[in-house]
């Protein structure tokens, strides 16, 4: 199977495949060649420092939406122990879309919340993509109380295009599903530790994406609408997503710069679908780092501070 | 985004503001058309009774202040939390500059933002009341509305008061970015510490409600009514209709739909909206709690049928 | 339309038709008439006596059957002001079988569950003759802890031939959505006063149908099984139902004489729809008395008696 | 009601029970047919396996003691709660007198009734154990069904332990009537306390489980698992059948299926089923949650992949 080219990759991916051509040639018989390739080789890893060092916002969704990028499932298989996946809202379905499990990080027991994202079609397909239905939210509900009674800590994933906007979606209570996730997080007395490892798309994500820390992956972004949503709205042309995607402040850096996000996680040259294992490694720190801070206030205190954190965020000028 | 779909529908069709000063499509102010049922309507017919169509029911869009006004007892609402003013923190410019729309949004509302809270009575039941205006950027929750309703719930708590929210809205503010979608969460956190310290909140859902309103302190009451004919929903009827392809069910996210699939308590129309929000009160402020089964001021065992 | 007449009460009924017949005859042309029809009358009024003083337990089960028995609705019609219907279960539909509320009787503030039969089929479709889909164990569920968040006494009426068993109610967790219901009604820290007005039909009863007092009407029943589905177990032979009502021990007296009745509520011969008013009045008063009680007692108290009262139930031998 | 459909179900096929003192149906009860795929399987293989076949993985039916001790650690297990027997309160005699239908049961399972409950550990994890036993009258929950759940619970509480519930039955027991329904109420209500006191509560679900049983005690654990192949509702297939007039979907009811519904957490094969209980236990005991992280007896922080 080819591998997945983003749409600004293309004219690197163009010169990589060059490269593999003449890789395919008898060097012995064109001697200049050898040069060639060497000098091939040297442009190759120009393009790809530029291209990748400085990416726009826009690119920057189209990594976070890379097939191949790392999603929750690969998260938790990297770093987690003695998984008791957690299935069902006990009510309508289990739903695929979205993934709650009791696990353990290093000696650290918690319960794992993540929206579902998969590689292939036929995994997203079976996932819708990662957008939860209202049953997926009641789902994460019921980890999240699961949670907050057995006093585990919560450590969430983001990686959504948002909510699913269906017919029936709308009809089971979307917005209630939604809402009463908000509600519950924000009251559940144990730390909450959220990840953005990907899309992080409106209130879809946010019904599972705020608490005592958010770790955002260097290359995913947070989004109360999507870019080309966005677009669509301002220049009735969704094609003009990037200059949304710059317009909306949703990358990383923005969420560190407003003072929603507590963190970046770098990522390597190209995205962390390059080199997915250190990528874990590294979130897996992070997240032990900040439960183990998280661990030593008292749950009073944690409450408190988790509202704050959340009434803090939002500017205004006070006229009186 | 709801908003979208808001804006287009509005578009059109002719469509007219109630204001105490005279509505800005028709040429005079005094005479307006029923959507409804499409007559011709005299202005002042229409204020007199909460702007009900008086031949079809059809509710017409309020203004907050008249919203809130149709519910507290006369003369009881005093504004609190005014001055606040949007920053346009991202310098958003996209499209039509934010700054502009802000700009533009207050001059025709009056207005600050599109939340406007005050603490009041309602049939003598101390509470905090919001209500959200249409009119200012769509009802759409950036900094300012976020604020305001956080803080309209703490004072509730702080006061112990109830809380009343009578809220129309497309959605988060996109030109406030995370910070706008951020207050959906603030919101809902403020209702639930609401909740928890045994205080009431009812919400009046009127049309249009939609997106992270919808998704966030509009539906966390614990008695929810909303207004004949209302839309409410959390996805836009454009967007669910691109995602289902093809068309949407007949009454789809309207207010007698809701109550049918189990999201609200009750369609209420709004010339009844104080007494049964007072009723509700009756049942859930602490004070009233506290007054004994049988105590002097409450009427008799069995009001009828009894032999007690 | 014509009177609705029980299997029993048949020989019964055919007396009065035919003093009915007589009474529209001209009296005055045959004189020994009047002597008749007096005759016919003391016979109606000894066996109407006769008929209704001895019901046996099934013939109990058709009264507490009976279309024109009040029911839910009715009493809250009766006794209850300032009734805000509660409706919904916030998730996916408003059942109409299930009815809850926050109403006033005489002054006490409480939120009223029910069973919600109509009085006629068009009514009864729409309500799925009283026999709640999971969304209505839900919605009293939601309507439990509303009253014990505002501290609201509890009174629910039971009338339903059971939960209903239909394929979708199986796969949206009927046994989920009752257990649901015991577990909370049994932690509410709110008194609870249970009134079996019709049929209590297992399960579907139980879930809003245990508490701190129940008060039985005098023809109500309340039952582990249907008469019918236990002669079809035993029998084979659903005609058989008249035993299996006698060996259920289902009546009013048989639940007071277990202990799990505190008290009965006399019904007016022939049956609480032949004067429901003073039927309603009188569950007024017993409903009243038990809430202002119950209202005397702490709520951990409360709890605590709950708990020992449902312990207290059931009969075994312990040998050790 | 299920039991009836239960015992219909079971007339109809070569059905036998496997015990430690051989089989009833078979002649010499040291070969056995799978019921599943049809093999001929020697006894000796099958029970050695847990009693799942070999070839096909069918979950034979097992006693409660044999669950028990297929779950806890070897000799842990101690009865609680022994020498409670039914006074057939009703005097039930329609049809089968209930006093001798009990005494039959109790000379075919060497049980008192249908439920075993016990002290044991689970991987060391201090629990309160019960299985429920099918051969004794369709493991219907009468008075002493419901006391020993109940106590189970209560003990569970009083001594800080955990609860794992083997859970099999066709129901309520009817000829207890009414006392047997209020059981429902009287388990859950036990198993709400446990779960108030903060302590685990874990179901695994076997086949067949219907009825008062289902509704009750059963579903209201915080992790449930169920055998693979398990029947599990509330109303049984040929009532939902009756009652629908058509015929029920393939899978209908089968633990696969209350999966995808979301009413269960996962079906969990007999083999593996006492590391998944022992695995949620190390989640949800108190002593374990008080072991603080990083702590000695703890893995390092990154087990693979990480640079710390
Ligand atoms: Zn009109
Ligand atoms: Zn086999």
């Amino acid at each position: 199977m080819a591998r997945f080219v983003m749409e600004f990759e293309r004219p690197l991916a163009d010169l990589e495949e060059k490269l593999a051509a003449l890789a395919n040639l008898d060097i012995a018989s064109t001697p200049q060649l050898a040069a060639e390739i060497a000098e091939l080789e040297r442009e190759v890893e120009r393009l790809r420092a530029t291209l990748y060092s400085t990416l726009s916002p826009w690119e920057k969704v189209q990594v976070s939406r890379h097939p191949d990028r790392p999603k929750t499932v690969d998260y938790v298989a990297y770093l987690f122990d003695d998984v008791v996946e957690l299935r069902g809202d006990r009510r309508f379905a289990d739903d695929q879309a979205m993934y709650t499990a009791l696990a353990t990080l290093g000696g650290r027991r918690v319960v794992v919340i993540g929206h579902n994202k998969g590689h292939t079609t036929k995994e997203n397909v079976a996932r819708n993509f990662g957008s939860p239905h209202p049953e997926g939210f009641r789902k994460a509900e019921r980890a999240m109380r699961l949670a907050d009674r057995f006093g585990l800590p919560i450590v969430t994933f983001l990686d959504t295009a948002g909510a699913s906007p269906g017919l029936e979606d709308e009809e089971r209570g979307q917005a209630w599903a939604i809402a009463d996730c908000l509600a519950t997080l924000s009251a559940v007395r144990v730390p909450v530790v959220v990840v953005g490892i990907g899309e992080g798309g409106s209130g879809g994500a946010l019904a599972i994406g705020f608490g005592d820390r958010l770790i955002m992956l260097e290359h995913a972004y947070y989004s109360v609408i999507s870019p080309e949503m966005c677009a669509l709205i301002l220049h009735k042309d969704a094609a003009r997503a990037p200059e949304s995607a710059a317009a909306l402040a949703l990358t990383a850096e923005d969420l560190l710069r407003m003072g929603i996000a507590d963190e970046v996680v770098p990522e390597p040259l190209g995205g962390a679908h390059r080199e997915p294992e250190t990528v874990a490694g590294e979130v897996g720190v992070r997240i032990a780092t900040a439960l183990d801070a998280l661990s030593e206030e008292d749950s009073d205190g944690l409450l408190e501070r988790r509202y704050e954190r959340l009434r803090a965020i939002g500017e205004y000028n006070e006229t009186d | 985004m709801p908003i979208n779909d808001w804006f287009k529908q509005r578009e059109g069709r002719r469509y007219t503001v109630s204001t105490g000063s005279g509505t800005e499509s028709l040429p005079d102010g005094v005479w307006r058309t029923c959507p409804e049922c499409k007559r011709t309507l005299y202005q002042g017919e229409v204020e007199r009774s909460l702007s009900v169509c008086p031949h079809c029911d059809h509710h017409f869009e309020l203004i907050a202040r008249d919203r809130i006004d149709a519910l507290v007892d006369p003369g009881s609402f005093a504004e609190i939390d005014a001055g606040l003013v949007s920053s346009d923190p991202l310098r958003f410019s996209a499209g039509k500059p934010y700054a502009s729309s802000l700009e533009r949004a207050c001059q025709t509302t009056g207005m600050d933002d599109a939340a406007l809270t005050g603490t009041a009575t309602i049939d003598g039941h101390p509470v905090v009341v919001g209500a959200l205006d249409f009119r200012f950027i769509g009802a759409s929750m950036g900094s300012v509305v976020g604020e305001r309703i956080a803080r309209a719930f703490e004072r509730a708590r702080t006061e112990q008061r109830g809380v009343v929210m009578i809220v129309a809205s497309g959605g988060a503010r996109m030109q406030e970015g995370m910070l706008s979608l951020m207050q959906m969460a603030q919101t809902a956190a403020a209702a639930e510490r609401l909740s928890r310290a045994g205080l009431p909140y009812v919400s009046m859902l009127v049309n249009p409600t939609y997106g992270g309103v919808t998704a966030s302190f509009a539906v966390l009451a614990d008695v929810i009514f909303a207004e004949p004919g209302a839309m409410i929903g959390f996805a836009g009827p454009r967007l669910v209709e691109q995602t289902i392809r093809r068309s949407l069910p007949k009454g789809f996210q309207t207010a007698a739909s809701l109550q049918s699939h189990g999201m609200i308590d009750e369609v209420v129309p709004r010339g009844e909206s104080r007494s049964r929000v007072a009723t509700v009160l009756g049942y859930l402020m602490p004070a009233d709690r506290a007054v004994p089964a049988g105590a002097d001021d409450t009427p008799a065992l069995l009001p009828e049928g009894g032999e007690a």
